[in-house]
């Protein structure tokens, strides 16, 4: 099963049905590769067979036989049919969630991933789940199509708006494993990543207990400087990555879905009721918390909160962030965004 | 009686008789994309009424139903004419066929007209594409919306298709009166009129789904 | 854009009679690029065989702006983030790249420039059906082209090339002047069918039964028949997203009831059938270049014709299978799965009939032919895989990947660009009476499939890997894979320009070409090359078969 | 010139048409509930037919024709038909707890 996942380039298989899923791929492409293999060949010789020897050569009529093409007909289409009911069955099983699965509400929007969790606690672009239960999500859209997919679990469904749609898996493993957005839903449909984070028994109910803290490492070996001598600013940095605040907010001046974060601390801001205040860590924090409090003149209501989500580190990291970008040069005209995002990871990797 | 110009095949048919078998297939071929055309618009229209019986069932029973039969009755009738106006010149009857024509086009201006009332009558009522208008304030079952939609949308398409046939019969009428068109070359008049039909047909169709049901 | 590449195509007007095999008699009837050289006589003609000429002249610029944007596109991808290009550029890009490629390149690639020029020679007629209806055919193509590339002067347009909504409802791209476009362009589809479908029933010359087509005439009718009676559909779509996005009709808004997936219905009703518009024409010309080049009967004449029919109507029931994550039922998904797995039968018949072909035949491996070959494994290899998307569950996992962009690009560059590319230089000396260099054609045709491989090869595992498609930003781990693509793709545009520049020099440099240089049987070859303005000088023998290597043919039929 | 006669097929058409309108129509004022519909379009498509047939003489046409529409009208049945059944066999929308977003979007901003 490695070597086969490792000579097709799959991730490693992190779900209950991906095993299954991936040996019908690999019959099935091991047929394709032999048929293709096979014409290509078989022209081949027959040219060099058959070469024409002289510049007005004739040749006799040839002509297929009614019983070749029946076998021929009968042959192929039986292959195909035994492909389609082995996939269909599949399909099915992919389709239909176990009885008794966990439900998570997701909720879409450009560009991001909202989770809210039986027990009412949410969460943006993280998944917390727990290994060898079946979970069901039940999944709607905020306003263009998008399409959940975790390529390491097989797993994928489109994400509508005005309808619900759902999706199961059960992972064998603990581990992360990123979330795409599979159906294109405009500028930052690249950045529209989320994680699975699949825990083991102990971890899950320590999760349960304690929230979305990140782990004490969370922010090592991801850029330069190590856990320990890494700055604020830099802890910054991996915080807005990590959640995902850089799909909206800029650091170098550029207008997106969110005001950006250059020379915004300290600056007096225009809000869209008419008040203004300056930006200083009071109202970065409660941005945060509470994003529809202070909407800026010109933007939409679009932030969602990030109460229960952000530790107090990674407030102030982000706030920190923000400070060190108070004399960020001005902006080079009006381009549209381009936002640099490192590492996420590849599917399937244990912790 | 105006004199007529004798009438040759083009230079690439054998002749008049291929000529015209030709014409008839393309008509058909292309009233076959028309169906077509139609039919995306009557998969969405059932589509939508399987998903909203409710909302679609109101909106039939707010539209006119006395302004929509009256104007199936006035394509039905101008189709009887055109057809019989075919018949006509094919025995020679140039005058006959002429009168006949001029009766469908009229017929045609009327079905617009009558449209054209029920159109603004849905205007007085708030009632819009897209769901726009007051009449949407009051209203407010899921698919009402997509009904409205796709009763102006295919109406509308619809009504540029009697345009459209109009302006055909109306060039095939002024052949006719300048001698061009006649007891051989009919088939060019049949050709045209069976576009109209085609239209006729499709309203066959509107009527029951925008007005009756 | 349309007029000024003419001048290379009008300028030669080789004497067809100066071919050593002909007859050495002096030209008594000019050739139909000699009656009248004027622009006017060009941009005006209802000839079909100039109409083909300056389709093929237009669509080979398409072609090279589509190409342009897909160079591009694979030079963005050569770093993970930002490297020519911002996002929104990209997205825009890949959108252009779609569009032109299907709309105005892949689409009338085939039917619309080899099929005008030769399928009426094919039938034995003097002229299309509808020739004035031909040439407004062509005017409606360059209006509709016109608009889509206006809409990317004015802020082009963001949705990919499928314009799903409800995104493409409120993008804030030129959205309704683009769709505007290809509705226009939908038109010109549509006439060309009509009028190909008209010529086949009624301009057959005496002589030329059902069972004595050549066999691209089979392909193209039944193109010619998706052509008809799937384009009203995207037409009538596309009209309501237009009306979505322009003035807020909301068909498919969810706020008001709506149902975006209704939309990916109608557009693959015609979008799946589409692939077959663009694919059914290359298989014509394979199977004329095949029987050609092997100098024998096809395998089995009526499985070929046959299949054709039946890729044509199967094709249309099998529309859902690009919708199995959609959000569509269950039971709409099996059928549709089940559906998928019938139409590939008929390609594989296809397939092993061309292969048996070449057996016992007497085969000369001419540039057309090597072509042909990399159409056999790129074809096969990308219908497989077709085959393989319908088996559903590995669907789930492939769909909106580098698996299906790998998958569609083997069949539509794989299969008809290489197609296109034999049947180029299989008609070039029908068209100009001129060869082309050999060697040059050989070395040429082996950059374009050494190139395409290793370009989209790797597409495929990135696609098990997890790539989703229309990513501008991609994870890192990726990059390897992406730079080898994008080198596949230097070589392959390689290819294409070598070919360009030594078609560009045979129209006036190239060795004459005779009447009939490959000793070809089939109709359009019993003409003088080029062929007289109404295609043959005197009443052609049809008596002998298109197929019929068993006798040679009698010099007569080219005086 | 003879006086011209009336074709009797197209009388006869027209006059069957016309039967058939008014029944429809008085139709629609008797209460059938769900079927009133199917009756409806069941009325319209013996009328197409008529008008196909005789007004159009499809009946007298080639074969190439009567397929041309056949094959128009056998595709439209497929789309309307496969289109239906996906809506009418999707799985029904899950039970979601009070408290979470129902799925009606925010109305989507006109540009």
């Amino acid at each position: 099963m490695d070597i086969l996942r490792a000579i097709l380039a799959l991730p490693s298989g992190g779900s209950t049905v991906a095993d299954r899923i991936d040996l019908l791929h690999g019959f099935v492409i091991t047929v394709t590769m032999l048929v293709s293999t096979f014409v290509f060949v078989t022209a081949a010789w027959f040219t060099a067979r058959y070469h024409r020897k002289q510049d007005d050569q004739l040749t006799e009529n040839v002509s297929a036989t009614r019983g070749g093409e029946a076998v021929l007909i009968v042959g192929i289409l039986s292959m195909f049919l035994l492909w389609w009911v082995i996939g269909f069955r599949q399909y099915v099983e992919v389709r239909d969630p176990p009885e008794g699965s966990e439900v998570v509400y997701v909720d879409a929007k450009q560009w991001m991933w909202k989770f809210a969790y039986a027990d009412g606690r949410v969460s943006n672009d993280a998944l917390t789940v727990p290994v060898g239960r079946p979970i069901k999500l039940v999944m709607t859209s905020r306003d263009v199509i998008h399409s959940f997919y975790v390529p390491g679990f097989r797993v994928k469904q489109d994400v509508l708006p005005g309808r619900y749609t759902t999706l199961w898996f059960e992972v064998k493993e603990p581990g992360t494993y990123p979330i795409w957005c599979a159906e294109y839903c405009g500028v930052s449909h690249s950045l529209m990543r989320g994680e699975v984070r699949a825990l083991g028994a102990d971890d899950y109910a320590r999760w349960k207990r304690q929230g979305d803290r990140p782990p004490p490492d969370a922010d090592c070996g991801r850029g330069p400087g190590s856990c320990g001598d890494t700055s604020l600013v830099e802890q910054g940095r991996l915080v807005a990555e990590r959640r995902q605040c850089v799909a909206c907010h800029t650091l170098d001046g550029q207008k997106h879905i969110g005001p950006t974060w250059a020379r915004l601390y300290g600056s007096e801001r225009v809000l869209a009721d008419g008040r203004r205040v300056i930006a200083d860590e009071g109202y970065l924090t409660r941005s945060m918390m509470e994003p529809t409090a202070d909407v800026v003149a010109g933007y939409r209501e679009v932030m969602p909160s990030y109460r229960g989500t952000l530790t107090a580190g990674e407030t102030s990291a982000l706030v920190e962030l923000i400070r060190s970008l108070r004399d960020a040069p001005a902006p080079s005209g009006i381009t549209l965004p381009r936002l640099e995002v490192t590492a996420a990871s590849d599917g399937g990797t244990s912790p | 009686m105006s004199s007529s110009i004798p009438i040759r095949p083009a230079e690439h048919f054998e002749n008049l008789e291929r000529q015209a078998h030709a014409a008839r297939l393309g008509m058909w071929v292309f009233l076959a994309t028309e169906v077509l055309l139609f039919g995306a618009a009557f998969a969405l229209f059932a589509t939508y009424q399987v998903q909203f019986p409710h909302a679609f069932k109101l909106g039939v029973e707010h539209n006119t139903k006395v302004l929509g039969s009256l104007n199936t009755g006035v394509l039905l009738l101008s189709s009887t004419l055109v057809a019989t106006g075919v018949h006509a010149l094919r025995a020679g009857h140039r005058k006959v066929a002429s009168w006949l024509v001029t009766a469908t086009i009229g017929l045609g201006l009327v079905f617009l007209v009558i449209k054209g009332i029920e159109y603004g009558k849905h205007f007085d009522e708030g009632i819009y594409p897209g769901g726009a208008g007051h009449w949407f304030a009051e209203h407010h079952d899921r698919g009402l919306a997509e009904f409205w939609t796709l009763y102006f949308g295919m109406t509308a398409l619809h009504a540029i298709h009697v345009t459209i046939g109009a302006c055909v019969l109306g060039a095939l009428l002024s052949s006719i009166l300048r001698g061009r068109l006649g007891q051989e070359n009919a088939h060019r008049l049949e050709v045209g009129a069976i576009y109209w039909h085609l239209v006729d047909v499709i309203w066959i169709f509107l009527w029951p789904l925008f007005y009756l049901a | 854009m349309s007029t000024t590449p003419l001048a290379p195509a009008a300028s030669p007007a080789p004497e067809a009679s100066h071919a050593p095999g002909a007859s050495p008699r002096p030209v008594a009837h000019p050739s139909y690029l000699g009656v009248d050289t004027t622009l006017r006589s060009w941009l005006l003609t209802t000839d079909h065989k100039r109409i083909g000429v300056l389709y093929l002249v237009t669509l080979l610029a398409t072609m090279a702006l589509g190409g342009f944007f897909a160079l591009a596109l694979r030079i963005e991808h050569l770093t993970p983030n930002a490297t020519i290009v911002s996002a929104m550029t990209y997205n825009r890009m890949f959108t252009l790249h779609g569009v032109i490629m299907v709309w105005l390149f892949l689409i009338p690639s085939i039917p619309s420039s080899f099929g005008n020029f030769v399928l009426p020679m094919m039938v034995g007629a003097k002229d299309v059906a509808f020739p004035r209806l031909n040439l407004l055919s062509y005017w409606i193509f360059v209006a509709g082209s016109i608009l889509v590339l206006l809409s990317t002067g004015i802020g082009g347009i963001d949705t990919g090339w499928t314009f799903y909504p409800p995104y493409s409802s409120i993008s804030a791209t030129a959205v309704p002047l683009a769709l505007l476009g290809v509705f226009i362009i939908g038109f010109s589809t549509i006439l060309t069918g009509l009028n190909f479908i008209v010529t086949t029933h009624t301009m057959r010359a005496k002589g030329v039964g059902w069972m004595r087509l050549p066999l691209f005439v089979w392909s193209i009718y039944a193109t010619s028949i998706i052509q008809v009676l799937a384009t009203p559909v995207l037409g009538m779509v596309l009209l309501f997203v237009v009306v979505d996005n322009g003035l807020g009709w909301g068909l498919f808004d969810p706020a008001r009831g709506g149902d975006p997936v209704l939309y990916q219905h109608l557009f693959w009703f015609y979008s799946h059938p589409a692939v077959y518009i663009m694919v059914l024409p290359g298989m014509g010309v394979v199977s004329e270049v095949v029987a050609s080049y092997a100098r024998k009967n096809p395998f089995s004449y009526k499985a070929i014709a046959y299949s054709s029919l039946g890729i044509a109507f199967v094709g249309f029931l099998t529309w859902g299978h690009h919708m199995f994550v959609a959000g569509m039922s269950k039971f709409d998904a099996g059928a549709f799965g089940v559906l998928s797995m019938l139409v590939a039968v008929f390609s594989a018949i296809k397939v092993f009939n061309w292969t048996w072909t070449l057996k016992r035949g007497a085969v000369a491996l001419k540039t057309p032919l090597l072509y042909i070959f990399a159409f056999l494994f790129l074809f096969v290899f990308g219908g497989m895989t077709g085959v393989a998307t319908a088996s559903m569950s590995l669907d789930v996992h492939w769909h909106d990947t580098y698996f299906i962009v790998a998958h569609f690009h083997f069949i539509m560059v794989g299969g008809t660009l290489t197609a296109f590319l034999a049947g180029l230089h299989y008609w070039f000396p029908k068209m100009c009476g001129r060869m082309y260099p050999e060697r040059l054609g050989m070395l040429s045709a082996a950059l374009v499939f050494a190139g395409f491989f290793v370009t989209f090869f790797p597409q495929f595992l990135l696609g098990n890997a997890g790539m989703p498609r229309r990513y501008f930003n991609y994870p890192p781990q990726f990059q390897v894979l992406h730079i080898v693509s994008t080198v596949g793709s230097w070589v392959l545009a390689a290819g294409l320009i070598l070919t360009a520049f030594y078609f560009l020099w045979s129209l006036r440099w190239g060795a004459p070409a005779g009447p009939n240089p490959w000793g070809s049987r089939s109709f359009e070859w019993r003409t003088a090359s080029p062929p007289p303005k109404h295609n043959f000088r005197r009443e052609p023998p049809f008596e002998i078969d298109p197929y019929d290597y068993t006798q040679p043919l009698p010099d007569e039929v080219y005086q | 010139m003879s006086s011209f006669a009336l074709p009797k097929t197209v009388v006869r058409t027209g006059l069957a048409l016309f039967v058939l309108w008014a029944a429809s129509f008085g139709l629609s004022y008797v209460h059938l509930g769900s079927a009133s519909l199917l009756v409806a379009l069941a009325i319209a498509a013996v009328k197409a037919a008529l008008v196909v047939m005789f007004f159009m003489e499809l009946l007298h046409e080639s074969l190439s024709m009567k397929l041309t529409l056949a094959a128009a009208g056998g595709l439209l049945a497929i789309l309307i038909g496969l289109m239906i059944a996906d809506a009418a066999t999707r799985e029904p929308p899950p039970l979601v707890p009070p408290g979470y977003p129902a799925p009606d979007v925010a109305k989507i901003p006109s540009r």
